[in-house]
């Protein structure tokens, strides 16, 4: 039993290292494939986020430690938040009760420093990315407790490991309705988290409609590389929580278990890969319009739990 | 007017003459000649004080015991009783170490040698506002209560009006002082209906009354309105934002951290004498809590006063701290121990950090203020450069009163939303757990009020002279600001010292949880939390010493910022406060209003123009004015009755007598 | 001799109209006059002889029939006016007026539970009638003069009404009460003279500066 | 020993008259007023006995009026030196000789309880008061004098006849005819019910007059706005209180007639009206000496709905006799060296009067927080007290107006006060000769530390004084 929770930890830990950035590639190549192309291959990002390690630095001369500090809070926090969130049918590394709550507001932090961090190059496009970036993760906060909510009523646990792992088919079998409510509104705050079309473009650099990327202009060499992974890995842990709703299938073999998994987050990339590439961006305007929908639902969805 | 003592030298003693050495620390500084000396001995004679003061009520505080003088008067109000409990010895805490801290602070911040005219008065009236609150906290007769309770908000006021030259504070005062006595006028009520059902002027005690017993509606009304407006809950909150703008910042330190606090300690002890409270009160509080803390975080987002954002952050603050209170009344009243204590813990624990990071977050303000001159946040920017420490600090605090971990605003909001989830089992009031997506919408306005604070001042390049010539500040004043940083960093790592300092209180609020598991239960939870923190705080140490040794192995060079294509990008192009704001604004347009000044452009060439966005006072601007303009006209219009016709005049006085006539027959 | 009192009593009321109807300062200032020596009279016919009765007797007609005619008269003829000017209402209405408050107290004096002695008397109607008068006076009319002379009625109406107590006032009270009068008129007729002499005309309508506006 | 008390100030009167120097009256002003107080004082301590045929009696209630009386007069007595000294231009013969006169009527309706005597003397105090208002000598001052004298004269006249009526009502009863306090409490219960309620009326209309109590205090404003700083000050200070010991006495015989019910709700009426006044008046008020004159209305009312309400209220009203008049005397003495400073009442003129001031207008806001009933200061404990009765007493409704209406009042006067007190002086603002100096400082200085003691420490011989003067004034069961 013992030697079981270690490996599980073990596993969980090296997932969490490596995998993420895989996910990138998956959704490149999805897109790829949707246009057409053959598309970078998947170990791509990989590669990009260990040029980075290996190149030189440009700190802009107006920034102060504060931009230094960003990107290494971003990284901490979302690593932490992935030793909290459950992968599969294995409870994660650290449980206790309330967990969720620390979970939801380490990305609090961990965004704080990374606006911080770009309003620090006094850049004008990089503050008019912090200050979207602030409404609407404002925005997209009450959606996920709201989720918290509901599969903590479900579950009756007040910790994520036990609220996520205890989803399912029978779960969906009582509460469907509340669960799709609810999977409609955490894949929208998903994306708007991980700065996925139709919030922003990841590809864009120089478009006066992102969020995310434009915070992250004067970052360079190491400091971008850690962003990026950091990026990837908040992408891994929200998509992790969101599979735990959206297909939660368990076989009573823990390796099995883990390899489902792998192969429901690979799905999960290729599902915002399809989405990346039918939709379009959305105006500014509409955008705060969407978070508050996705709100609602998961709030309809509490309301359909706790009634 | 002399103590009758029982026993001798004793903890509630020293904190009695602690509390009065503060009050006198201001006094000789009136007679002294030589500048300076005056305000020295008031800072030290308060830290030594504040020393004694504060080991002795931590001891009264862990032993759980409670201590009673009767001060001799000949008032004709009963017996005057001084009474030290678990609560009184928390709320004391708070009140000995800002001022302080505050005493400490006004060395650098206020110097005799530059403001010699108003010096005096200013150590004078700081020293009474923070010993009156002392000496409030232990008062058991109402009126002696009423007393202390006045003379804290007059000293307050003179405090606020220091530099009256200026309109805003005349104005920002006179709204004070009319807010505060309506509030008296409120407690004057209070105290003769507790008269009226005791039989005494003491207060009561400890469950004691029973709210179904006639009045105790009005009295828990009255309550309300006098110790909410000096809380500054909402729609109480009139006073708050502009009087802690506009008062010297180590006052506002002492108000926002301590003053306002001593408005829901009145809450607190009123809702003591009721063992019977009915739900609709619970209820009360809480919608007025959550809706104050929503609105205030709103305000703040909106504001680009440096110190008026902190003010509506107040309000906020004190919202979630009513809600606990209200939710754990909830507890009280649908007999659910477990959110009675996770309630009161998150609320006391909320109090206690909100008394340290807000005069943190105030003292930074004043060093600022004392450096650029300015309030006006659109007017600052790479204050970090100049004033490093001043920003380090500073952001601790931000982070602090995000709520956000490893720092204590997240534990006490912590337990508060355990509170909220636990009712998912609880058999009654389970829609209470909706208040969680609330708070944590106030979570994510906080995140963008003190970023944009944050950023605005410290961050980018200095948007105006003043702010380019800024200066790190002196010891008096970083010291103090440290000292309560590290009480933040403290309370945020090891969370479990914050629940060991609530509990007595709590048990003397509830005394049935004095004997449950449920202190060690979530004292073990929150061990869980300090750990995590612990490792989030090491992962970041080991990511920076990797990126430290990556950064050694490859070239680091230094440019300027990214012009965006822009060839000659000027400071005024940045991202200012009201440009950070403007999105999350639009968002929440109609909780939060701004007076908007659009210039018309024409023409081909148009020339300098100005736009400015003022955020309005809803409650005061849309309502209170307007209510005072009607009261004017109407009471102009009365007036012609005094018109100067004596031979009128005579006949009101033969119409009098006519109709006491009638009246008799 | 109590029908003498009340023929008296008759000649006081008819008094009141006339300084109720004139217009002439002077003439109303005599009729008061008048209205003093009458007040004087009557004590000595409803009670019986004493050394005491005669002081009173003398001491008000002194005073209320010829020392502050006097002054009143210097007063008017140093502000050099003759005739009250449009009062506030007009003569004919307070004619009326006094005439329907006369009625009144008749009708009031009889409920007023007295001394069945007292009852055929007409001092309480007839003092009761003088006092509304005065007030008559002094809510009508513009001139200070004018509403002097009210005052001085309405003191002669709770005059009227003093006779019915005979011992319950000592001499000491009644003397410092007219002393006061006497004091008082003096100090108005000094007023009086300020007046005329800030504002050059006894109107009070003129002294309406202190107000709200 | 009484005739002392009201003899004394006479021959002071006479003196003043005959000495030609101005610079010299202040001071033996000072001297009479320092003697009176010490008369007083000795009567206090030893109370002589009723004097035969018990027309002089010096009672609880005769006391703690004379105590205030005395001590407000030689403050004002000590200030006239200073004040005068910037009044050289016209002789202040007059001035004195009034005032002097005023203080030995004042002092014999303290003592007298013969009714009809205290009448008189109280007839005396309005009419010696008249030339001291007209001080100015200007238009305002004498049509303020007038509008004073006709309407105290026509009200105290309807008071006489409160007295005629109540003596007519002992002689319809058969009982020996008499206007001694003591006679008529004793025979009250054979009083004739419909006699003595007129009597009443007339008599709450007459002193009320005097009092200034609404809609009876038309000539209040015009007088204490016209009069100077210490004239106003015993208007407001002294006169006041003799009226309502005046209006105490009738509330003693109501209570031996056990008509009192009537009454008590008459006077908690008049008392809330002249408060709703007071409060409307004072809003905006840009004339701070017609401010105090509205404030001096408004604490009339609250000791009328004091007695009114009876029970430990009494204890608020007469302890209000002496916080309310040494308050008014700080606020009228330091706003009557505003007034001089400035040589305007008007706020429109005084701004910033701390910076130019800053003795006289601390004490001005000193005297404003203590007026509107803040602790630590004496009014606080009398207003308290009688607002607390009342809701301890269940009335809601009137606790509740009493309580809307001093709010207001606050705000009203705040709006005034503040202002004026605060801030820089105004650039245009004329200069004149006048400097604080201790002779215009002290006196008010002094009141105001009498005012914050007796706010935290009520000393035993007065509280006694006090405990007496309210068990005169419970119901006998």
């Amino acid at each position: 039993m013992m030697n079981s929770t270690i490996a599980n930890c073990t596993i969980h830990i090296f997932l969490a290292l490596v995998m993420p950035p895989l996910l990138l590639g998956v959704i490149g190549k999805t897109k790829a494939a949707f246009a057409g192309r053959v598309g970078a291959p998947f170990l791509q990002p990989y590669h990009d986020i260990l040029r980075l390690l290996r190149k030189g630095t440009v700190f802009s001369t107006t920034t102060s430690w504060v931009f230094r500090a960003g990107p290494i809070v971003a990284l901490a926090t979302t690593a932490v938040a992935s030793l909290l969130i459950p992968f599969g049918a294995h409870s994660s590394p650290i449980s206790f009760t309330g967990d969720m709550i620390l979970y939801a507001y380490l990305f609090a932090l961990g965004r704080f420093f990374t606006m911080l961090a770009a309003l620090d190059t006094g850049s004008s496009f990089e503050g008019m990315g912090s200050a979207r970036e602030a409404t609407y993760s404002c925005l997209a906060e009450p959606t996920l407790f709201f989720a918290l909510i509901t599969l903590s009523r479900l579950s009756g646990s007040y910790s994520l490991s036990n609220m996520l792992v205890n989803i399912s088919f029978g779960v969906w079998l009582n509460n469907g309705a509340a669960l799709l409510l609810l999977v409609g509104g955490m894949f929208v705050v998903l994306l708007a988290e991980n700065c996925r079309i139709p919030f922003d473009d990841p590809n864009t650099h120089l478009e006066l409609t992102m969020i995310h990327e434009v915070m992250v202009l004067d970052h360079s060499g190491p400091a971008f590389a850690i962003i990026q992974y950091a990026a990837a890995l908040k992408l891994f842990v929200l998509g992790a929580f969101f599979v735990h709703l959206a297909l939660p299938y368990a076989t009573g073999n823990p390796y099995l278990d883990w390899g489902l998994f792998i192969i429901s987050m690979l799905e999960l990339a290729v599902v915002i890969g399809i989405v990346e590439s039918v939709m379009a961006r959305l105006r500014l305007i509409r955008v705060p319009q969407l978070l508050v929908a996705a709100t609602i639902l998961a709030a309809f969805s509490t309301l359909l739990v706790i009634r | 007017m002399f103590f009758a003592l029982q026993g001798i030298l004793d903890p509630g003693l020293m904190v009695l003459v602690a509390a009065i050495v503060v009050g006198c620390a201001g006094v000789p500084g009136l007679f002294l000649k030589k500048p300076g000396t005056g305000q020295a001995f008031a800072a030290v004679a308060t830290i030594l004080a504040t020393l004694a003061g504060v080991a002795a009520s931590m001891q009264l505080l862990f032993s759980y015991t409670t201590i009673t003088y009767v001060l001799e008067w000949n008032l004709p109000f009963g017996p005057c009783e001084l009474v030290i409990d678990p609560l009184s010895a928390f709320f004391m805490l708070p009140v000995f170490l800002v001022s302080a801290a505050g005493s400490l602070f006004a060395l650098g911040y206020w110097p005799s040698a530059e403001h010699r005219t108003t010096e005096r008065g200013l150590t004078f009236f700081y020293g009474l506002l923070a010993s009156s609150m002392a000496i409030l906290l232990m008062a058991r007769n109402g009126v002696f209560f009423i007393m202390l309770w006045e003379v804290m908000a007059l000293s307050a006021y003179f405090l606020l009006v220091t530099e009256h030259e200026s309109n805003d504070v005349r104005r920002a005062g006179i709204v004070y002082l009319i807010a505060t006595h309506t509030g008296t006028a409120a407690l004057f009520v209070y105290f003769s209906l507790l008269a009226a059902q005791t039989g005494s002027f003491l207060l009561p005690a400890a469950g004691s009354l029973s709210a179904l017993s006639p009045f105790a509606t009005i009295i828990a009304l009255s309550a309300f309105i006098g110790f909410g407006a000096k809380a500054g809950i909402m729609p109480l909150h009139i006073w708050l934002p502009s009087a802690h703008a506009n008062a010297p910042s180590h006052v506002s330190a002492l108000m926002s951290g301590v003053m306002l606090k001593m408005g829901l300690y009145g809450i607190f002890r009123t809702l003591t004498y009721f063992y019977d409270p009915p739900l609709l009160w619970g209820a009360v509080l809480t919608v007025t809590g959550i809706t104050s803390a929503l609105f205030g975080i709103a305000f703040a987002v909106a504001q680009r006063d440096m110190k008026r954002l902190l003010a509506c952050s107040s309000i906020e603050n004190i919202g979630i701290i009513t809600t606990g209170i209200g939710v754990a009344l909830l507890g009280v009243s649908s007999h659910n121990t477990t959110l009675v204590y996770l309630g009161m813990a998150g609320a006391l624990l909320h109090i206690l950090n909100h008394s340290f990071f807000k005069p943190l977050l105030f003292l930074g303000a004043g060093a600022i203020i004392h450096a650029t001159g300015t309030r006006e946040m659109n007017l600052m920017g790479g204050l970090g450069k100049g004033m490093p420490r001043v920003a380090l600090l500073f952001m601790i605090g931000s982070v602090a009163i995000c709520g956000i971990p490893p720092l204590n605003g997240f534990v006490s909001e912590f337990l508060l939303y355990l509170g909220f989830f636990k009712q998912l089992k609880a058999d009654s009031l389970v829609y209470l757990v909706l208040l969680a997506p609330l708070l944590a919408l106030v979570g994510g306005l906080a995140v963008i009020a003190f970023s944009k604070l944050f950023s605005s001042v410290f961050l980018g390049t200095p948007r105006s002279p003043a702010a380019a010539h800024s200066h790190e500040a002196g010891l008096t004043i970083l010291v103090p600001m440290a000292f309560f940083a590290l009480i933040c960093l403290l309370i945020g790592i090891a969370p479990q010292l914050g629940l060991h300092l609530v509990s007595p209180a709590i048990t003397s609020f509830y005394p049935k949880l004095a004997s449950t598991e449920l202190s060690v239960e979530y004292g073990a939870i929150l061990g869980r939390l300090s750990l995590s923190g612990a490792l989030l705080l090491a992962v970041a140490v080991v990511a920076m010493f990797l990126w430290r040794w990556r950064l050694g192995k490859s070239p680091v060079t230094s440019a300027p910022t990214w012009g965006c294509g822009y060839k000659r990008g000027t400071a005024r192009m940045q991202y200012g406060a009201s440009s950070f704001s403007e999105l999350a604004v639009s968002v929440f347009n109609g909780i939060i209003r701004q007076r908007i000044g659009r210039p018309k452009l024409t023409g081909l060439f148009p020339g300098a123009a100005h736009c400015s966005e003022v955020p309005t006072e809803t409650i005061l601007e849309r309502i209170i004015v307007p209510l005072f303009t009607i009261a004017g006209v109407s009471f102009a219009f009365l007036r012609r009755l005094q018109h100067g016709q004596m031979h009128l005049y005579m006949l009101y006085v033969f119409v009098t007598l006519f109709i006491l006539m009638l009246w008799a027959h | 001799m109590i029908s003498l009192a009340d023929q008296l009593l008759v000649l006081v009321l008819l008094i009141n109209f006339i300084s109720l109807g004139t217009s002439r300062l002077i003439f109303s200032i005599r009729a008061v006059a008048a209205q003093g020596v009458i007040l004087g009279i009557l004590p000595g016919l409803i009670h019986p002889f004493s050394w005491h009765l005669v002081g009173i007797t003398v001491v008000i007609i002194g005073v209320k029939g010829f020392v502050i005619p006097q002054m009143l008269g210097r007063a008017v003829r140093s502000a050099e006016i003759k005739r009250e000017v449009e009062p506030f209402l007009g003569y004919v209405p307070t004619l009326l007026l006094g005439a329907v408050f006369t009625a009144l107290s008749f009708g009031f004096a009889g409920r007023l539970p007295m001394l069945p002695e007292h009852h055929n008397y007409m001092f309480v109607p007839a003092s009761i009638a003088t006092l509304m008068t005065g007030f008559l006076i002094l809510t009508t009319r513009r001139k200070a003069i004018s509403q002097v002379i009210g005052y001085l009625i309405l003191d002669n109406g709770i005059f009227i009404f003093g006779l019915l107590l005979a011992g319950a006032m000592p001499v000491m009270v009644e003397a410092g009460a007219l002393l006061d009068l006497l004091v008082g008129t003096f100090v108005m007729g000094i007023v009086i003279n300020q007046i005329s002499r800030e504002f050059s005309s006894l109107d009070t309508s003129l002294l309406t500066s202190l107000k709200e506006e | 020993m009484f005739a002392a008390l009201i003899i004394l100030p006479l021959i002071g009167a006479a003196v003043t008259w005959l000495i030609p120097f101005d610079r010299l009256r202040p001071k033996i002003l000072s001297l009479f007023a320092f003697a009176h107080l010490g008369l007083t004082i000795q009567m206090l301590s030893f109370t002589p006995p009723e004097s035969p045929g018990g027309w002089f009696h010096l009672d609880a209630l005769g006391k703690i009026v004379l105590l205030s009386t005395s001590v407000l007069f030689l403050t004002c007595a000590i200030y006239s030196i200073g004040y005068l000294f910037y009044r050289r231009e016209r002789s202040n013969r007059v001035l004195c000789v009034g005032l002097l006169v005023c203080l030995s009527a004042a002092s014999l309706v303290t003592i007298t309880h013969h009714l009809g005597l205290m009448w008189v003397a109280l007839e005396t105090t309005t009419i010696s008061m008249a030339p001291l208002i007209y001080f100015n000598r200007n238009a305002r001052s004498i049509e303020a004098t007038w509008k004073y004298l006709l309407i105290c004269s026509v009200g105290v006249a309807l008071a006489l006849i409160g007295l005629y009526f109540l003596a007519y009502a002992t002689i319809v009863a058969r009982v020996e005819p008499s206007l001694l306090l003591d006679d008529l409490i004793r025979d009250a219960g054979k009083l004739s019910s419909g006699w003595v309620h007129a009597a009443f009326v007339f008599l709450l209309v007459g002193f009320g007059t005097k009092m200034g109590l609404a809609p009876l205090h038309t000539w209040k404003p015009d007088a204490y706005g016209e009069a100077p700083g210490l004239v106003g000050a015993l208007l407001s200070g002294g006169l006041v209180n003799l009226a309502f010991l005046a209006l105490l006495r009738i509330y003693q015989l109501c209570l031996a007639t056990k008509e009192i019910l009537f009454f008590q709700n008459a006077l908690i009426v008049m008392g809330l009206f002249s408060m709703v006044m007071a409060a409307i008046f004072m809003a905006r008020q840009a004339d701070f000496k017609r401010m105090l004159a509205y404030s001096s209305v408004e604490h009339v009312g609250i000791m009328a709905v004091a007695l009114g309400l009876g029970g430990k209220a009494i204890f608020g009203a007469l302890f209000h006799i002496l916080a309310n008049g040494l308050t008014k005397g700080v606020l009228f003495l330091s706003s009557g060296n505003i007034h001089r400073s400035y040589n305007s009442k008007s706020t429109d003129h005084v701004r910033g009067a701390l910076r130019r001031l800053p003795w006289s207008g601390g004490l001005f806001l000193a005297g404003f927080i203590a007026i509107t009933g803040s602790p630590p200061f004496a009014p606080f404990i009398s207003e308290f007290t009688i607002v607390s009765s009342a809701f301890i007493q269940g009335r809601m409704l009137i606790g509740a107006i009493f309580l809307t209406s001093l709010a207001i009042i606050f705000i009203g006067m705040a709006m005034t006060v503040l202002p004026m007190v605060m801030g820089e002086a105004p650039a245009d603002s004329e200069t004149t000769s006048y400097r604080d100096t201790i002779g215009t400082v002290g006196p008010p200085f002094f009141l105001l530390l009498l005012v914050f003691v007796l706010g935290i420490w009520i000393p035993d011989p007065l509280m006694t004084l006090l405990r007496d003067a309210s068990a005169l004034l419970e119901v006998h069961k």
